[in-house]
């Protein structure tokens, strides 16, 4: 566990304490059987914004406590444990991420406050295929300075369903297919010409795919640094699932210890079982492992460190390849029971492989630290 | 087992490549066998036609005694059934745990009258059976089962619960472990045969993380069994039970030789990854892992012909089934890993529109997938049975 | 195993039985602190030859057996089990191989009944560098029909101290830098202008560099396949190699159960832990699957199959990571005794490493396979 | 321990600076500190006078009281110390086991009489030592050990056999697990001290695969020890044991973080393997594996700084140092494979020109990287700890 202040000691307290008490993994359970069609709980989110959790990294100017990403991923850790389906991450983070990066003093007033107060759910809307290529931008912006329209399609926008606002990534017409061509657009989710098509993805979380015909869309601030702001906003959304993901990693690796500490076969306690006993130590190897590259990743994110791409690049692959592991030894030494729909092991399988497909995968992270460093 | 003269087997084999084209329907060609999911419960009008003409040719058990309505064919012959079956894009549709497990434990323990009463509807595909094995406290544990039959006179009284029996909502009969004597762990196991229709069977349908539900809890409830449904002696039931589990892990091992795979990881790597200026997958490291993999997969399949040619020379290969299934496993959850990988974005579909059919069969596979390291006999078990009997490590 | 006919079985009874009784691994150990110069003894060697091994692959014309290369692959799994220092590999199947594909009629009455007889050794000098690159090939020929000079380097010679004969890839002049400029060449180990220098490698075993100064050779045939006929030669040379390995590999293996079934500590014989038992059963999974890809291997050598190159790589890459994984369990199995040069662990740690690295390693025959097949 | 402000830091940052450019010998410049290699035992004359000045100093051994010439500083001190010496391409030449391990147990359970004696020559770099722990039956499973020391009244009489006695050939002084109760296992251990001079003490070096002897065994017959040298009480030898096996665990677990890598397998696969267009490695395949395998390299080092930071603020990171030394040794057991397969056919050498040192210490290392995982406590004892004292496991 890292160095903790006392504010983010208590805040960490306070999201363990809600998550245990207001959103065990039941609630979740629940809002996936509900038919939900925002795939998350909104009263539930209510409580979640009344905590301040949707403020944490938005400056006091805008109506957020600027506690930083260290408690956001503390955040983001407890709520992962019980795979609480939350707009926290695309909203409070990644779309927060973007306005405060990007965006004018106006665009900062008007998105900031509400995101903050969770009373408007912003996302950034950028993926265009079945692969993480955020530079891969067909989608087009037209127009002049002061109304853009934009046009193309955007693939697996998380809490797509539920957005007031987007944040779209598009190209404008410099000529270049660069990467210098790419701008960030506001487009509100009631614009003509926007249509939204539900995902339904197997971790039933809400994920929407979008077609913009002619939609209108404001730029994101003034202009020529979109592709750097969306790597910046790409990178802080990497190391808070990191976070997330560490929280369901742990959360499935101690559910599993309980399960071999109470199952009994062959008149034995099946944790008294050498073999799963040492894969059960190397399991808690690598949990200690991923905790520090996430950790180091946060703190890189907060300091605005140099190195910040490489080391949310090194915390997203650990922690991927972490999860995958636990949630497969969870299915495995839970046995048939595991395999059942009523049992928990599957909704953290499925959580863990969306979480592994978002944001980049393992392949596509060792790759990138392997090109940062010049492999 | 004798051999045959590659000339009578070649006119053999043109004798049933006439025979299929002329009693395969077409409508079926290249599908996948219904077998392995819940379709066989619901038969198409052509599935039903196909099914009573192999059941009625015997071919779908060609080994088995003709007395039983069975084709009484060598292993040369059963090979070569298979051969053209798969060249003309069909399939044998008689199968289930009947054919797999309980007709050649059948044939083995069985009672003249059992064998005579039981075979032939399997035969002919008109019964389906599951298996009552495990319970809610007797996974990997078998022998801990705890389901009773007590002994009334003419016949047993049995109470109890099992899990995991698979289709069993779907079968017409079940063979069923059960304790005969609580006193005696091992010697006090008993197998026993009853219609799934008896009064006091009820199957419950459990659901799986892949949203499928073929396996069931099976609540047993007074049901009453005929005394001359025990097989073998009474209390003798676990060493048939281990023989049943041979067949299984033979079977499981084996799957994937013949399941026509629903998808090759290659094109799916060329369509969803793209490929390079040489026409190489583009991601070196996944390609390099897709490689390792389907190497693997050319290897097992090495093997399993290995073993059928051990087999055949009457060497005793029952040692490999236990790695055979292990191996078989591990590379088909990499396999479904790498595929849910491969799909990116579509790889974690559950329904709707926005995924192809294809995407949401490699997402419902990779769940799955989980599963066949468990029952069976679960790896860890598997890995058991390796130390222990083969290698002699000791206790 | 394979399905052997009585002539392969009784060939393997007495490979076996001289296994055991003429060259256990004291042997080797024997050879190896005795400073012998050539890296294997010579009288082991004639007792071999005399056996037949050296002319089995080797057509009767020729004075061998033509027994096949199942049966020499059954010779050398033998010979991998102990460790065996032999040419046999290098002579007996990768020279023949060379010669009875490319030889004339002169060449082959030349060389063959003296190879098949183990009173010539010849062996096969084709690698220039650090890396398996075969057609990598900077040494050149030049001349006429009648006689060729040879200039260049060849490195990593198998055997490359006791040859009396080496056969040798070289470029000739035709202008291009395609494989189709590829010949090989006879060259006589005391032709002036060539020097031998040894290689002191891990394993003990023999081996040169060799340079070439204007060195008289002969062109093997009548040319235009040098390419062809070295490519063939090299994946019989992988399938003989991948028997000796899944013989040392399979030795290796059963020491190590031999000593569980021994070893106490905690009271216990180490091989009732499971940890251990889980691992030894892997071993055993791994060892099976790679002896049905090594006999494969084989059975395509022996018939010229078309799917030979990729069903060798396939064999040699399997075995490769199977004798790593077993060695290096080995070793850590036995513990600190395994760490010890008298132990036998560490000669097969170190044949295995260098078998690794002949022929192409694991990521090479990777590689080969995937571009054979097309991915 | 109180914390430092940062100027009082940067005060004596300097000072520490100029005093290493003052006495560090030029000579001695970015080599490989020799105490991790025989070469300790036969230093040159400039290794002598810069240990001589460290010992003197007492920043060998920073933070141990400045009552036995050591310098009795804080830990943020000892870290600017530590990160002066590296920038100047310096090395701390006061190590061994004496620093280690032995020291801090000696700090913590020796009496007034033994530090006194013991530590100011281990401050100054004058004696090593070397620790008798392992025997032939007693090495996973040290508590087994049967090396007697007899009550002779003032002394003891020792005899027995040890191994594994690491640097025991140029050891001046040994501390020796002993049994003095025979019917006690656990509770019949005791902790001695002996001069190797003393008669009796024969160390004779063990051949290592990678052709290095710097282990013994080590054989004692009738080995007369004072009894002032008993550490503890006798027969509560196993509890400083495991605090003296902690200390190796730790010290291993970090061995990787200040040891300078004497080469990097980025620029290793440069060399040997070569570049594509892209200035890639060439070999994607082999690219991935380094690259995976230097990422779990510079975690490693996160979550030493994390144990280090978390130790500060007072929290108890023994729990960490069994999973660290497992993760320490899985990755450089890794990278000194990938190592000998980047170097393909110079990747196999033992002696001679025609392999270059560089090549030679390669193929050397990854022999004797087998070791680290078997010795101070091995894999398998390591993932006994985890899964019994951390996570809870039942036996």
């Amino acid at each position: 566990m890292a160095i903790l202040s006392e504010e983010q000691s208590m805040l960490r307290e306070a999201a363990r304490g809600w998550v245990d008490v207001r959103s065990p993994i039941t609630a979740f359970r629940k809002m996936r059987d509900s038919g939900n069609r925002l795939h998350f709980d909104t009263d539930s989110w209510k409580e979640q914004a009344a905590l301040g959790w949707a403020g944490v990294i938005i400056p006091e100017a805008y109506g957020g406590s600027d506690f930083g990403f260290l408690s956001m991923g503390l955040v983001l850790e407890e709520l992962g444990r019980t795979l609480v389906a939350s707009p926290l991450l695309a909203s409070g983070l990644v779309a927060a991420s973007a306005i405060t990066l990007g965006g004018d003093e106006a665009q900062k007033q008007e998105w900031l406050p509400a995101i903050a107060e969770g009373t408007a759910i912003a996302t950034l809307a950028f993926e265009e295929g079945a692969a993480h290529v955020p530079e891969k931008v067909a989608t087009t912006a037209s127009g002049t300075q002061v109304g853009f329209k934009i046009s193309g399609k955007k693939h697996f926008v998380v809490e797509g369903l539920a957005a007031d606002v987007f944040i779209v990534s598009a190209r404008v017409p410099d000529g270049s297919d660069t990467d210098q061509a790419i701008e960030l657009f506001l487009v509100r989710g009631d614009a003509p010409g926007l249509t939204r098509q539900e995902l339904k993805t197997m971790d039933s979380r809400g994920y929407a795919s979008l077609e913009f015909h002619d939609v209108e869309g404001q730029r994101l601030g003034s202009g020529g640094n979109g592709w750097s702001i969306l790597a910046t906003t790409l990178d802080r959304a990497r190391a808070g699932l990191a976070a997330e993901m560490l929280g369901s990693a742990t959360q499935a690796f101690y559910l599993t210890m309980d399960y071999l500490k109470t199952r009994v076969q062959f008149d034995s306690l099946i944790g008294s079982f050498q073999a799963l006993q040492h894969r059960a130590a190397r399991m808690f190897m690598e949990l200690e492992l991923a905790r520090s590259a996430v950790e180091a990743a946060l703190q890189a994110v907060e300091n605005g460190a140099s190195d910040m791409p490489e080391l949310v690049s090194l915390a997203k692959a650990k922690v991927g390849e972490t999860l995958q592991l636990v949630t497969n030894e969870m299915i495995q030494m839970h046995g048939g029971i595991g395999m059942t729909d009523e049992h928990d092991a599957g909704l953290f399988l499925k959580r863990a492989r969306v979480c592994e497909a978002m944001y980049g995968n393992q392949s596509y992270h060792r790759n990138r630290y392997a090109d940062i460093l010049g492999y | 087992m004798e051999h045959v003269g590659a000339a009578d087997l070649s006119d053999f084999r043109e004798e049933v490549g006439r025979w299929i084209s002329d009693n395969f329907p077409v409508s079926l060609k290249n599908m996948a066998n219904p077998m392995s999911r819940e379709a066989m419960a619901f038969p198409t009008e052509d599935q039903e036609i196909w099914r009573k003409a192999m059941g009625a040719k015997g071919w779908g058990t060609p080994t088995w005694p003709t007395a039983y309505g069975a084709a009484g064919l060598t292993r040369d012959h059963a090979r070569v059934i298979q051969q053209e079956l798969l060249r003309a894009g069909a399939y044998n549709p008689i199968g289930g745990m009947g054919v797999m497990m309980f007709g050649p434990t059948l044939l083995e323990y069985g009672t003249a009258a059992q064998k005579a009463q039981h075979l032939p509807p399997i035969v002919r595909g008109d019964f389906q059976w599951c298996q009552g094995f495990s319970e809610p406290g007797a996974g990997s544990d078998l022998v801990s089962l705890q389901t009773r039959a007590d002994d009334k006179g003419d016949h047993f009284l049995v109470n109890g619960q099992k899990t995991w029996t698979s289709g069993a909502q779907w079968a017409e009969w079940c063979f069923c472990l059960v304790r005969t004597n609580p006193h005696d762990k091992y010697n006090g196991i008993s197998l026993v045969l009853f219609p799934m229709s008896t009064p006091g069977v009820e199957a419950r349908p459990i659901k799986l993380i892949n949203g499928n539900s073929s396996f069931c809890e099976l609540f047993l409830t007074d049901v009453k069994v005929s005394k001359d449904q025990l097989v073998g002696s009474l209390n003798g039931g676990w060493a048939i039970a281990k023989r049943l589990l041979q067949h299984e892990r033979t079977a499981l091992a084996g799957s994937t030789t013949t399941a026509v795979e629903a998808y090759s990881l290659r094109e799916l790597a060329r369509k969803y990854v793209g490929t390079d200026a040489g026409g190489r997958i583009a991601n070196p490291d996944l390609r390099a892992r897709i490689v390792a993999n389907e190497m693997e997969g050319r290897i097992f399949k090495q093997t399993a012909l290995r073993a059928t040619a051990e087999a055949k020379e009457g060497g005793d290969v029952s040692a490999l089934s236990s790695m055979m299934k292990n191996a078989n496993t591990r590379q088909m959850q990499q396999r479904t890993e790498l595929a849910i990988e491969i799909l990116g974005h579509q790889g974690i579909g559950w329904e709707g529109d926005s995924f192809s059919e294809t995407e949401l069969t490699v997402v419902r596979d990779f769940l799955y997938g989980k599963a066949p390291s468990i029952y069976g006999g679960s790896q860890e078990v598997q890995y058991n049975i390796i130390s222990k009997r083969i290698l002699g490590l000791p206790s």
